[in-house]
């Protein structure tokens, strides 16, 4: 259980070390070919003109807003009932890179809101609970934070990301709520309903989001991993006691 | 007498010893009402267009400052220990304060509000649904309350980082809240609105004692 | 009926407070755990109350593990810990019978604790006025004054004087006679007749 | 290095340690002005002209959640004791207290001010006086926070308590603060408004200090 | 300089804890307040901390009392009360350290008395993974750790193993032989060589 518990990072460090190239590279490139589709190879919208370039960022951006969110949700749930540290440790990985995309949905959105709805901000269903996202996002972080002891605290955020997973459907259906400036899905299961010289760039986009994500999360669960190492091999140096993970291992 | 009741008792006792402070929760609510003719100045018609709102956003602010007495005090003086070696399950625990949290706080609440209403010139067919509204999401804020405060336990700022972890979670409570006054005034059909608000009440009844009391034995920990 | 518990090692923020220890109790057996400042006194405590889990090893009764039955485990448990658990706006007797109702004790028990302890005549006074020692008091008064077989005790003698030291350890003596088992932390040395000793210290880190 | 620039940096290493607690009053702050619109409905013009109103409103209630850690936890851990038994001049702790607190919360809340401020389309002229009568009224906030905060020490239910101290207190500074922002939206002169607040200032300099070690002391007995 | 107070009585509560009590202590000397739960201990501390004020009587030093310069009461009086005044999120270092300076100490007074109480191994490590005893100890360490010739200690036995109770004393002999002063509320019998008892029994409600 110890061993489980406080496993030496090693093993987890090697693998994570396999698997970057296969993140890291599609990440760069997908990234690259995206922007050259997006910027060069795409016709500027009848009604939106350049501005719909935005939506390259905007949309993938979005979605990793809230498919983030629902990860830290599995992860917690796995954490808290499997009681796997590496669990907890990825969710706590991941929540600053989705505060980001949702802050990047955010800012994009609002950019691109100023010419087409002619104001940086609707009180818009969407554009609220993405809001509100947001701020589930910063407060798991904060949560994560605020305590002495940060077991409590891992354990604490984990449940407040389950209770806030609530908010991810809330957004998808949310443009049914009131009237609605934002644009409906247009990107379905079954229907396309946008041009594929916008569709491509759009996927190659939100596919190097995703590696870059993966990519991310990996290096920031190691950098986790080694910090919370130090501070318990600094406390039972101090404390002239061995560091668990230490005892575990001997 | 089972435990449940036993500490629904002990709560409503307790909270009776400290009558002062459901009145002061009222005043706050009442008070945090009255400011904003001060901000935005007294025009009738814009004070009446925001009286639902106003009444369900200061009754909402009011609540949060109360969720961080539901488990601190308890917590400080070791009797949230106590509690928890109980023979009775932790979630009937949290149940039972929930309930006497409403008690305490949502019914004082409910009352005041048609007060708040009245000040702000609400048209007399919205208090209805007012009246119903907050019945049915009052509940749901203690319910929501026992989380927040749960998972802030012997956190720094727990006052604020609590209101900042709730509020995102009780907003839909807000939203049909205000949306059935509203519609009620409109003249538009308020059933569906209470539906929702009642959907929200039983899930609560479901998802909050489980969550507030695990976070709570992650507290004791 | 016997508690114990094997191989237990309990880590409290990410450092390894003691590992690999056993402890067993009998009916009538008191357990006193000493050790150094640090040494993970109560931890332990805090582990058979079933507070805290420990990260390793099993804590139990005969019939099954406190995980096995957590209602059963808390009926047999009464555990008095650093905190007092007692509310300012009631009174002395009103602290008492709410806990011993609460766990199967009733008006009669609470007052006889009371008795116990010295209190009974300060039982209308609101707590509020008590001070240290009188407040402790009263926390160990939530012990006899509901059946419990196990008693887990945290520093009981922290600001007790001489004559409540005196009732304490009466008390405990007639716990055990009446087939009860006790398990008390602490730093300074109690005489209690023929107590099971637990140095914490030995399972330090080890 | 004398006693009260110690305990100002005492205060700010703490608050620096628990950098998040800054942060999560300005969410709050934004988060309570964002669920207006929730409640009262999203149409801009309604909303542009609640701007002013509701950044003042929201920031007073944010302050008010963080007056309750002024004190209380020194209290609570018995720091308090050996501060008032420190060398200094109680006033003088007291006032290095405030000035901490409006460092640590009365400057995040200026900063976040201007967003709220855009949320709401408040028009563009607004903003100087918008920030002027923030500079200005903060640190009064954080003044007759520290009274409150003081005399609601060892008081059950400490935060509403507080808040119902303090909210009559620092309407004239909501009051003024809100005219400032809508003299200017209007075109009309801002200086008077801002002069009264400057007045406020001075006086709750000279005044909560004093009031304030005053229950401190009280609250020690 | 001699410290005493004379006539003291103190109400607590709408009640009369003591009454006519006088007391002295001199350069060198150690005085411990014992008596019963309850027969106000601590409320004679804080009256001589200057915390709280007495219904009769004066407090204070042959150069004038308590209230007529309460800034240089302070500067000589050093206070350990019930609660430990350490905050968790600080190192065991920094927390000595504050205090100190505040007071008019230095980082090597400050160092020498976590020396004294055996937590300079301790002294990197955060506040919060300090045990009851650690923590108790590391309040306990204000005292040496700034000048003081009068050290008021309320039950500062409390939660120490043997070691940190040797410890103790011998900080307060030290103190004592550079001239400093010593009042100790207690309900454990401490051997501090020839101190003064006052028994707070005697003045009790009378
Ligand atoms: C701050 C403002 C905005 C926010 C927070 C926001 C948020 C979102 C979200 C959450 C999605 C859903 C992504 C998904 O899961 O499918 C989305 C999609 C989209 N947004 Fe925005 N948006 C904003 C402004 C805008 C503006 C101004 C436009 C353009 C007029 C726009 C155009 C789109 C489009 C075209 C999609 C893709 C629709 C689909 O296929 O689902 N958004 N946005
Ligand atoms: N805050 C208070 N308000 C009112 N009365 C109090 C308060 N604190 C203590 N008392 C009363 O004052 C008396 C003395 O209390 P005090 O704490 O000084 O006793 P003590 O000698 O320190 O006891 P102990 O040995 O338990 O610490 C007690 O009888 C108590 O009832
Ligand atoms: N909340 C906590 N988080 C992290 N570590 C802790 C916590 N509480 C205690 N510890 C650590 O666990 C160890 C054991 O603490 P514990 O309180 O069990 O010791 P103890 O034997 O009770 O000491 P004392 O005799 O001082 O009460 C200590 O070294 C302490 O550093
Ligand atoms: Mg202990
Ligand atoms: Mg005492």
């Amino acid at each position: 259980m110890i061993l489980q518990q406080y496993a030496n990072p090693a093993r987890f460090n090697r693998l994570a070390d396999r698997l970057m190239p296969y993140l890291a590279w599609p990440a760069g490139l997908l990234m690259a070919a995206g922007l050259y589709f997006g910027l060069f190879d795409s016709p500027p919208d009848y009604q939106q003109g350049e501005t719909v370039r935005i939506m390259y960022i905007h949309v993938p951006s979005a979605i990793m807003a809230e498919g983030i969110f629902v990860l830290m949700a599995v992860a917690s749930a796995v954490g808290l009932i499997w009681r796997h540290p590496l669990a907890h440790l990825s969710a706590q990985a991941a929540a600053p890179v989705g505060a980001g995309f949702t802050f990047l949905c955010l800012f994009t959105g609002s950019l691109w809101g100023k010419p087409m709805w002619g104001t940086w901000w609707v009180w818009d269903a969407r554009l609220t609970s993405v809001l509100i996202l947001f701020f589930l996002y910063l407060g798991y972080i904060a949560l994560k934070d605020a305590f002495d002891d940060p077991a409590r605290g891992e354990k604490a955020a984990a449940i407040l990301a389950l209770v806030g997973s609530v908010n991810v459907p809330i957004i998808k259906f949310s443009v049914d709520w009131w009237n609605t400036l934002h644009q409906p899905p247009s990107l379905g299961v079954t229907k396309v309903a946008i041009h594929s010289s916008i569709l491509l760039p759009l996927l190659l986009m939100a596919a190097a989001f995703g590696f870059y994500f993966g990519a991310i999360l990996l290096i920031r669960m190691k950098a986790l991993m080694l910090a919370r190492r130090a501070r318990g091999m600094a406390m039972a140096q101090a404390a002239g006691r061995p560091a668990a993970g230490q005892e575990a291992r001997g | 007498m089972n435990g449940f009741a036993r500490i629904v008792r002990r709560e409503l006792g307790l909270a009776l010893r400290q009558a002062g402070d459901s009145v002061v929760i009222v005043l706050f609510f009442v008070l945090a009402a009255v400011l904003f003719p001060f901000g935005i100045g007294p025009e009738p018609n814009i004070l009446s267009r925001m009286a639902a709102g106003t009444v369900w956003v200061t009754a909402l602010l009011a609540a949060m400052l109360s969720f961080e007495r539901l488990f601190v005090p308890d917590y400080e003086d070791g009797s949230l220990e106590q509690l928890a070696l109980a023979p009775i399950p932790l979630e009937f625990t949290v149940l039972a304060k929930a309930t006497a949290h409403w008690l305490t706080t949502g019914l004082p609440l409910m009352a005041a509000a048609p007060v708040i209403a009245v000040m702000f010139g609400m048209p007399e067919h919205g208090y209805g649904a007012l009246m119903a509204s907050m019945a049915l999401g009052t509940p749901v804020l203690s319910l929501i309350g026992t989380v927040g405060a749960a998972l802030t336990l012997g956190a720094r700022r727990g006052g604020v980082l609590l209101a900042l972890l709730v509020l995102p979670l009780v907003i839909p409570v807000l939203i049909f809240g205000a949306a059935s006054i509203e519609a009620a005034i409109g003249g538009l059909a308020v059933a569906p609105h209470l539906l929702l608000m009642g959907g929200m009440l039983l899930a609560a009844l479901v998802l909050c004692p489980w969550a507030a009391a695990a976070s709570l034995r992650q507290a004791l920990e | 009926m016997r508690f114990f518990g094997e191989a237990l090692s309990c880590v409290r923020g990410e450092r390894l407070v003691f590992s690999g220890l056993d402890f067993s109790v009998e009916p009538g057996d008191a357990l006193v755990l000493t050790g150094r400042n640090g040494s993970g006194k109560t931890s332990m405590l805090r582990v058979m109350a079933g507070l805290s889990r420990c990260a390793e090893g099993t804590v139990g009764w005969e019939d099954g593990t406190i995980r096995d039955d957590p209602e059963r485990h808390c009926a047999r448990t009464a555990y008095a810990g650093h905190l007092d658990a007692v509310k300012p706006v009631l009174t002395v007797r009103e602290n008492a019978l709410g806990w011993a109702q609460l766990n199967g004790g009733d008006e009669a028990s609470a007052m006889a604790a009371l008795e116990i302890f010295g209190l009974s005549d300060l039982a209308d006074m609101p707590a509020r006025y008590l001070s240290a020692g009188q407040r402790h008091r009263l926390s160990l008064a939530r012990l006899p004054a509901r059946p419990a077989t196990l008693w887990l005790m945290d520093e009981p003698t922290v600001a007790l004087d001489a004559d409540s030291v005196v009732a304490l350890n009466r008390a405990i003596a007639a716990h055990r006679d009446s087939g009860g088992m006790a398990v008390i932390a602490t730093n300074v040395s109690l005489d209690i007749e023929d107590a099971r000793r637990l140095d914490m210290t030995a399972g330090a880190g080890a």
